[in-house]
């Protein structure tokens, strides 16, 4: 297919390398190096989507990340992309892109019949209409919401991985056009490690689009001979296809690097993004400029675009965007763009100016190379809805206000527009880096640096090549130096032109026929479709605050986050007040410059790799065995082990009574550790935990609560004495890190004097708890340690061997039945769990999980940190005062006096029994002593742990009910959905062997 | 006693690396790879917590029992044969004992528990609580940089010197720099070794680097 | 992502540490003998400046040790950071509206 | 008399080329008096003036906002109304709240796009799955539509989920409430502030407040940067800025002030919904009506009153959107941003009256005070008018802390939002 508009002798296009892509489903031509953009210019296109609102016929504007109409959808399937600025979409074989917000297509968009209605849609007009019927707006909403959005999001899951990764550097270079290069090249010199990156496939920035010499050869000689040097420097990493995206807190700073985006076929051990967190001591920002746009009436039409683009696509791509161009400027730069085409054969029909006088360098060489020059003109109409075909130009009246005079229409196939420049700024605004408002060239520029970053070139509002050039080089310099490197001094600056874009008027809306917003619309943001007469409407109505211009008509807001419309809208708006734009101020530049991946962010931290897995050492066989797990903190826990096709309810059902009938084993090596030791262990024991330890004896363990200091139960477990001094805690599974870290800052910073040191052990040891009537007998077979009552009496423990190994047995019991905890060392715990297992066999020993436990410590009524409570409970809700020592202070008891703490109608931990035997209460469901026929009801307590139980035979829950503690015989009802309400008795929560003859057997 | 267990302790031990089901490589050398990955099984473990300016003569004691002085300079680490002993805080150290005897750690909590009877500091065995990787491999530092915040740069981590920091997001690790290969070992907990394991894997793959894993010893 | 400075380990990124709130703060000598109105006060009363603030922090993934910084929480810019048992370096203190 | 806003009015003015609207609202000089000054113009102070003047006659009254107005958290949140709160006293209060949005676009006929489309609160853990229930029981008795869902009905509901959430917290199931949403937050500030303006409010941007005149234990004025203003009755509706004003005062409150962050992604088809919150992973989604996903994320760990957010938490919250949402890896961040907000250890507000006779307080909404806007301002000026707390506001009354009848919301959730 021919490639009508491709030029044979210029740009850095692989002519050598035809490249077939599709446009909306019909195939086209194009070369290796070209974006989606100048392959469809090539082939004329220009007319590739719809705009937001109105569905305007759009083209292509830029030719960089300013582009905010050629949004484009690139593939289909798992790996579509909505949303791709065509002008940075590196064309790859087999691409296949499609317009997006057009259907069926930009051609004949459907969506056009808004532009009938489009008078009715100013700024804002949503607030103000849709409210009637009352009942109606969620029919409103969902047309609203079908019109808006852009392109598709993937319906699919992403079948590519991202990378991520942290980096050092000492200097960080963002953007890779001469300033950036040559400050690169400096700051290398001096021995700095080196971060350069760049968005674009290739180094050079501006440079890659222009005809400029340095030094007297072509500048492109220059940015080689420069990346040659730096890729031999060992401390450079040269970051191509990287967006420095976001500058954080401390010199952080986030860069996306693309890694096969531009790759026809996608390898498979290559991640599609990497995203690098740097921290860099010191940062160039060398990030250019983005021209800004005229704006004028009908400035949207497809064939209408940026003079600079323009530019870009006729030297760097060897594009011509059509046969005949009218340039529309207010400056003079834009004539070297002009020149640049008419070099490569483009016809310039006129240069609509609207300066009152047209001057400055490369508007006499303009003249001079004989092109019409309109000065002082506007743009009187624009035709051509789908391919701009002629525009009418007129003279400006006087104050620049309104046309005069006579028009003449101009034919062209396309429009070069230039409304002077901004510095990309982003980065350093980012940085918190404070704006300085430069009336000359109508820009924000870099003014005082928060953070440790300088800008160089375009960025800080240096024009001229070699300004840019000496900017790079010292900047480099300075970074370097200050990041403690030996000063390289900045050398020389090569020798290159020196030319800004001034002189230029500022006239921030170029005036037409007829007055802004009555016929034809004059756009400020052309993604969400803001026009001038929007932003006068907002000013009008009071919506005065740049920031309430910017949400009441959302200019700024579309996915260029305003990159060409920024300062033509404070320029309006301070025309409008009357007031300059510094006064107006900026809105806020957030990250990121460029939208970023979500799975770059998230990185190789997703799937198994989201969360940390914590395994025990029989974990394996857990698996193995069939076992359910349940998360508890980040450890995977059994949870039951069924059988079979056997239920959760069955398997737990069994496993209960097997334990009580027999014996059972379950996994407790999650359980938090902690060894504490020194000379005042029994004072901090003391301090931490409500209860008394003074009198607990080296072999002996006791059962503790701890409490935050605002008296609410933290956590419970038993700690054991080993020895004088020496204590080891146990905590909560999910607990044990909270733990660590709240004795620890009590130790460090509030009772340094007390001589104890902790450390985590919960690693060490691998535990298993045996339980049941034959967990003696089971358990003798295997350990040298006499197990008999006397020998080896309940809350004590003993050290010998397991198994054959070394095991320290602990005879305490969250089960209510005869049980031992034995601890082995971590690499022991699978053999000691295999042998258990094997001995056990002959004993009917049932491998139980955490549901089981829960259903065996709840018929002895033993609470649960974090299901029993919640926060909000105490020990003395928990009827457990008896445990909280009026003899010492401890952490929480202070708390535990106030007045609110001593109410008896406190929620208070109580048993239920369902008078249904057969019907289990739904934890989490609410109590009420007074029934209604219909809510609202007042509720009393509610349900925080219910089961059925095969050893009580029945049904049971715990609960925690308001003044509980002295309700017990009384009734409560549980209304559940439906109508159906469950009535039950306050019992005491020990169901199972009150007296706790089982477990001291 | 049943039979099966009159074995000796040792053979009845499993390391954290056992359920990862690992291909060791035990021919020599990363034969290319980027990074090589060391199951460094079984080590004796011991931490010491002591405040050497409240009982000055734990330093002393401690030499006494490992021929080795105490690194008191801040992420430093000080090594003899197979004995190493890292720097995790002001007043605490990490020793390792570079040998895979069941007792390792337990017969130098013993030793050294000994030798600081009546001074103010706590000794614990914890071979059973960390997990040791080996790391080795020109790419190793680049792998690293995807898993920790640290400065991985020999600029910045020279050999012999020792960090604790975050790993992925979940779980701390100690990085030793043993030399400048480099080759490091890192500890970390033995209930994250999967974790750790896993996702030092799957940066090798986003560093787009061959990874191999090598035999200890 | 900040970069706090350990007075034991030296400066490491933001996601080493764990925050502690407001430092010095003292948990009353007596806690029995204090009002309701001081011990609300210990408990949960914060000066929460808005520029300058005395913090605690716990290098939780590095040495494990607590120590106090100073921020400016507007900015975050650190002014510097001290042991625990040691005296809050000088800085000029700002509070912002 | 105003305009009233409808599509008749938007066809009249259509002719005119939409010329001659009228100023939504009136930005005056300050008065050197008035007999009440709210400051803070988010939305929780604009609703309290609107009250003040609309239910208690009070029109000689100001709104003193630090910037432009709504520009504070009212202008920076994920917008996710709801009202299906654990504690009986929250739930009539943020119920109170959820009823006044039903009728708030017709009440001040400026559409604030209160869309119904019901929230879910994902459980993610069995503890999670209790917790739900237990709300959802709480809710139920209360009077408050809320329901359990099981995960084929989380799936339902949200098509696009992956139940497995990437293997590591599967959805084990979730509460529903239907009449539950989200809305357009700009316009909730700028409808209530051109209803206040039309009844006289004064509405006064660009204007701080820096300091009080208090004698004898009683405000008697606000010292301001546009001048010194009498007043004896002060509402402090300033939320992350709460703890500040106090401390000009002359006390403390409970409250830590953190960063809050949100993001949104570029804008595309509608394929999400409803509101979906998963307190587990920290991460909340919803799709705005423009397009874009918007997304909440925890906040910051430590103090701050800088309005970005810090960078690991930004990472966490995408890695848990991609957890839940496998198809959105490709989605791209268009834009991240914070809020100051006021953090209370309960995750309860505090609305009632202060240590100073005449300073009224309102705030410790943390993470959630959006939903509550209307119900918040309307019992707020009760409390300010009458000089005692609203029956409603009774138990968020600051001497909670002192008592310790907390209302501790974390119990009931991770995060309020
Ligand atoms: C990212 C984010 C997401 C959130 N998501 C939700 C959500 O989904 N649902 C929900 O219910 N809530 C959410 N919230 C919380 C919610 O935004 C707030 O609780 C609520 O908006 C607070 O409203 P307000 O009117 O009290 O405060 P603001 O809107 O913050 O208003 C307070 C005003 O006081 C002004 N002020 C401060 N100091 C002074 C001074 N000295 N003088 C004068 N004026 C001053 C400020 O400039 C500000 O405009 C979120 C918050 C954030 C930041
Ligand atoms: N005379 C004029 O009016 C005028 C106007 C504009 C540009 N120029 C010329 O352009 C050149 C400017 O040189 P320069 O080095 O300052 O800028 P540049 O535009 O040449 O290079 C900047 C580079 O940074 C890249 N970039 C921007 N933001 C980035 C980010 N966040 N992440 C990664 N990459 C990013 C850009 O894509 C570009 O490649 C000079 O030659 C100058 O004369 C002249
Ligand atoms: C619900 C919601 C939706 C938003 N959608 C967009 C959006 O589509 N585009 C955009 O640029 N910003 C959007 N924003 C963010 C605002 O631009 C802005 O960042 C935010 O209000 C905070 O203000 P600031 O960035 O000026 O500090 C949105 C904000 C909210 C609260
Ligand atoms: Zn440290």
């Amino acid at each position: 297919m021919a490639q009508t508009y491709r030029l044979q002798d210029r740009g850095r296009v692989d002519l050598e390398r035809p490249i077939d892509f599709t446009f909306n489903g019909k195939r086209y031509r194009g070369y290796a190096g070209d974006t989606v953009a100048s392959a469809l210019l090539a082939n004329g296109i220009h007319l590739v989507g719809r705009s937001f609102k109105y569905h305007r016929p759009r083209g292509i504007l830029g030719a960089g990340a300013e582009e905010p109409n050629a949004l484009l959808q690139v593939e289909s399937g798992p790996r579509t992309l909505p949303n791709v600025r065509a002008t940075q979409a590196e064309l790859y074989d087999g691409m296949a892109v499609t317009s997006v917000n057009a259907w069926p297509g930009p051609d004949t968009d459907v969506g056009a019949v808004n532009q009938l209605f489009a008078k009715l849609f100013p700024a804002g007009f949503y607030y103000k209409t849709f409210m009637w019927p009352g009942k109606a707006w969620p029919y409103y909403e969902k047309v609203i919401r079908h019109a808006a959005g852009l392109g598709k999001a993937p319906t699919d899951p992403d079948p590519d991985f991202y990378d991520k990764r942290y980096a050092h550097c000492d200097v960080l270079v963002a953007g890779g056009g001469p300033a950036g290069l040559a400050a690169a090249l400096t700051a290398a010199r001096s021995g700095a490690r080196v971060v350069l990156a760049d968005e674009n496939p290739e180094f050079g920035g501006s440079l890659l689009s222009a005809r400029e010499t340095i030094d007297g050869k072509p500048a492109i000689d220059w940015v080689q001979a420069t990346l040659d040097e730096l890729r031999g420097h060992p401390e450079v990493r040269i970051l191509p296809r990287t967006i420095v995206f976001g500058y954080y807190d401390h010199n952080w700073i986030d860069l996306l690097e693309s890694r096969t985006d531009h790759l026809s076929r996608k390898p498979d051990d290559r991640p599609r993004q990497r995203m690098w967190k740097v921290r860099a001591q010191e940062v160039v920002l060398a990030t250019g400029a983005i021209e800004r746009p005229l704006v004028f009436v009908d400035n949207d039409r497809p064939g209408i675009m940026l003079a600079s683009a323009a530019r870009s696509y006729v030297n760097r791509y060897g594009v011509k965007p059509g046969n005949r161009c009218v340039l529309v400027t207010n400056n003079d730069g834009a004539y070297q763009a002009a020149l640049d085409m008419q070099d490569a054969g483009i016809e310039i029909a006129a240069a609509i100016d609207v300066r009152a006088e047209a001057t400055g360098p490369f508007t006499e060489r303009a003249k001079q190379a004989g092109i019409r020059i309109l000065p002082n003109h506007g743009v009187a109409a624009v035709d051509g809805a789908k391919r701009v075909r002629a525009i009418k130009a007129q003279p400006l009246a006087a104050d620049g206000e309104r046309l005069t005079g006579a028009s003449r229409k101009i034919a062209c196939d396309f429009v070069a527009s230039s409304g002077g420049w901004n510095p990309t700024v982003h980065l350093f605004s980012q940085s918190r880096g404070k704006l300085r408002f430069d009336a000359e060239t109508a820009a924000f520029v870099p003014d005082r640096s928060v953070q440790r970053a300088r800008s160089a070139g375009c960025c800080q509002g240096t024009w001229g090549l070699m300004g840019c050039l000496k900017d790079g080089l010292a900047a480099g310099a300075e970074a370097a130096k200050a990041a403690g490197f030996p000063d390289t001094k900045a050398g020389s600056t090569p020798k290159a032109s020196d030319d800004g874009f001034l002189p230029a008027r500022w006239l921030w809306t170029v005036p037409g026929e007829q007055p802004v917003g009555h016929k034809g619309k004059h756009f400020v943001d052309y993604q969400n479709d803001v026009t001038a007469a929007d932003l006068l409407l907002a000013i009008r109505e009071g919506y005065t605050s740049i920031e309430h211009v910017k949400r009441y008509t959302t200019t700024g807001m579309a996915t260029d986050q305003g990159k060409t419309s920024n300062v033509n809208a404070l320029g309006i708006v301070s025309q409008a007040r009357g007031l300059p734009i510094p006064e107006i101020g900026t809105t806020t530049f957030r990250p990121p410059y460029t939208p970023v991946t979500f799975g770059a962010w998230g990185g190789r931290d997703v799937g198994d790799l989201f969360d940390a897995e914590r395994h025990s050492p029989m974990h394996a066989w857990h698996v193995r065995a069939g076992a359910a797990f349940e998360n508890v903190g980040l450890w995977k826990r059994p949870w039951y082990y069924p059988i079979g096709n056997e239920s959760m309810h069955d398997a737990v059902q069994r496993e209960s009574k097997a334990t009580r009938d027999s014996v059972g084993i379950l996994d407790a090596t999650t359980l938090g550790r902690i060894d504490v030791q020194g000379p005042d262990a029994v004072e901090f024991l003391n301090r931490v935990y409500t209860n008394g330890w003074k009198t607990l004896k080296p072999g002996m363990a006791r059962y503790g609560l701890m409490l935050g200091e605002d008296g609410m139960v933290m956590d419970d477990g038993v700690t054991a004495c080993l020895r004088e001094n020496h204590y080891l805690m146990h905590t909560t599974s999910g607990g044990a890190g909270d733990v660590l870290a709240h004795l620890e800052e009590y130790l460090q910073t509030e009772w340094p004097e007390l001589r104890v040191y902790l450390t985590t052990v919960t690693e060490q040891y691998a535990t298993a708890a045996l339980a049941g009537p034959n967990a003696r007998k089971l358990l003798q077979e295997v350990t040298d340690i006499d197990l008999s009552p006397e020998a080896f009496p309940f809350m004590t423990f003993r050290e010998g061997t397991v198994a054959g190994v070394p095991a320290r047995v602990f005879r305490i019991s969250f089960s209510g039945d005869l049980s031992f905890e034995i601890n082995v060392h971590a690499d022991h715990g699978l053999h000691m769990w295999q042998t258990l297992m094997s001995v056990g066999e002959k004993y009917d020993i049932t491998p139980y999980g955490t549901e089981t436990m829960h259903v065996l410590r709840a018929e002895k009524g033993f609470i649960i940190v974090g299901q029993e409570t919640d926060g909000t409970v105490t020990p003395i809700d928990l009827g457990m005062d008896k445990l909280c020592s009026s003899k010492k202070d401890f952490i929480g008891k202070r708390s535990l006096a106030r007045p609110d703490m001593l109410d008896p109608q406190r929620k208070q931990f109580v048993g239920l029994l369902p008078d249904d035997p057969e019907e289990v209460l739904e934890e989490g469901a609410q109590l009420v002593e007074v029934l209604k026929d219909a809510p609202p009801m007042d509720m009393v307590g509610h349900v925080s742990s219910s089961y059925m139980s095969p050893n009580l035979g029945r049904s049971f829950a715990l609960a925690l009910v308001e003044g509980g503690l002295h309700k017990h015989g009384q009734k409560v009802f549980a209304p559940m959905p439906g109508g159906k309400t469950i009535a039950c008795t306050i019992t005491n929560p020990v169901f199972f062997d009150p007296e706790g003859e089982r477990l001291r057997a | 006693m049943p039979d099966s267990m009159m074995t000796t302790a040792a053979s009845l031990r499993h390391s954290p690396f056992d359920p990862l089901h690992l291909a060791v490589r035990t021919q020599d050398g990363l034969q290319g790879a980027g990074i090589g990955l060391i199951p460094r099984d079984f080590r004796g473990l011991v931490t010491l917590r002591v405040d050497l300016d409240r009982e000055p003569t734990a330093r002393q004691a401690v030499t006494d029992a490992t021929g080795l002085d105490l690194p008191t300079a801040p992420n430093t680490a000080a090594s003899q044969d197979r004995l190493s002993v890292l720097w995790l805080g002001p007043d605490e150290w990490l020793f390792v004992v570079d040998d895979p005897a069941p007792d390792a750690g337990a017969d130098l909590q013993t030793k050294l528990t000994g030798l600081l009877e009546g001074v103010f500091a706590q000794v614990v065995d914890v071979s059973g609580a960390q997990a040791a990787i080996g790391v080795t491999g020109p790419d190793a530092r680049e792998v690293l940089e995807r898993a920790v915040p640290l400065d991985m740069h020999p600029r910045s981590f020279q050999p012999g010197q020792v960090k604790h920091t975050l790993f992925g997001r979940h779980t701390g690790v100690s990085l030793h720099l043993k030399d400048d290969q480099p080759t490091l070992d890192l500890y970390c907990r033995r209930s994250f070794t999967g974790y750790v394991w896993r996702y030092l894997e799957d940066c090798a793959k986003g560093a787009e680097t061959t990874l191999a894993v090598l035999a200890d010893r | 992502m900040l970069l706090i400075p350990c007075p034991y380990c030296g400066a490491r990124t933001e996601n080493e540490f764990a925050y502690g709130g407001e430092a010095h703060k003292v948990r009353p000598e007596h806690p029995e003998e204090v009002s309701d109105e001081a011990w609300a006060d210990y408990l949960f009363l914060q000066k929460n400046t808005n520029g300058t603030y005395y913090e605690r922090w716990v290098h939780a993934h590095g040495c494990r040790r607590w120590f106090n910084l100073v921020r400016d929480t507007l900015t975050n810019q650190v002014h510097g950071a001290y042991k625990i048992e040691e005296e809050p370096p000088k800085v000029d203190e700002t509070t912002y509206v | 008399m105003k305009a009233r806003y409808s599509i008749f009015s938007l066809a009249r003015n259509a002719l005119s080329y939409h010329e001659n609207w009228q100023q939504a609202w009136h930005s005056p000089e300050p008065k050197k008096s008035y007999d009440a000054v709210i400051v803070g113009g988010g939305g929780h102070g604009l609703v309290t003036a609107y009250y003040l003047a609309k239910e208690h006659g009070m029109r000689n009254i100001a709104v003193i906002e630090r910037g432009w107005l709504g520009g504070g958290n009212t202008g920076r949140n994920t917008t996710i109304v709801r009202s299906n709160y654990m504690w009986d006293q929250s739930a009539a209060l943020y119920e109170h709240a959820l009823k006044l949005w039903e009728n708030m676009t017709r009440e001040l006929n400026f559409n604030v796009m209160f869309s119904q489309r019901s929230v879910l609160n994902l459980a993610h853990t069995q503890n999670e799955v209790r917790i739900t229930k237990r709300r959802i029981h709480s809710n139920r008795l209360n009077g408050i539509d809320s329901t359990w869902l099981d995960p084929e009905d989380v799936k339902r509901e949200v098509p696009i989920i992956d139940l497995r959430g990437g293997g590591r917290y599967p959805v084990l199931g979730g509460s529903i409430q239907r009449r539950a949403g989200t809305a357009r937050h700009d316009a909730v500030a700028w409808g209530y502030a051109r209803a206040c303006s039309e009844m006289g409010v004064d509405i006064i941007q660009q204007c701080a407040v820096e300091g009080f005149d208090i004698e004898g234990g009683q405000v008697t004025g606000v010292r301001t940067s546009k001048g010194q203003i009498k007043t004896n009755k002060v509402g402090l509706v300033v939320a992350g800025h709460c703890g500040v004003l106090a401390n000009m005062a002359g006390f403390k409150l409970p409250v830590n002030s953190r960063p809050l962050q949100a993001l949104v992604s570029e804008p595309v088809k509608p394929i999400i919904h409803n509101v979906v919150m998963a307190g587990a992973v920290h991460a909340y989604i919803s799709q705005s009506d423009k397009g874009e996903l918007v997304i909440g994320a925890g906040t910051d760990a430590y103090n701050g009153y800088s309005q970005w957010g810090s960078n690991p938490v930004t990472e966490d919250t995408l890695a848990a959107i991609c957890e839940l949402y496998p198809l959105f890896r490709r989605m791209r961040m268009l834009r991240q941003w914070g809020g100051v907000v006021d953090t209370c250890p309960d995750a309860s507000p505090i609305i009632g009256l202060s240590p100073v006779k005449g300073i009224y307080l309102n705030c410790g909404w943390g993470t959630g005070g959006f939903k509550a806007t209307p119900g918040s301002g309307h019992i707020f000026a009760d409390t300010v008018a009458n000089n005692r707390p609203h029956p409603i506001a009774a138990p968020f009354a600051l001497d909670r802390f002192r008592t310790g009848f907390l209302i501790d919301e974390h119990a009931a959730a991770g995060v309020a939002h």
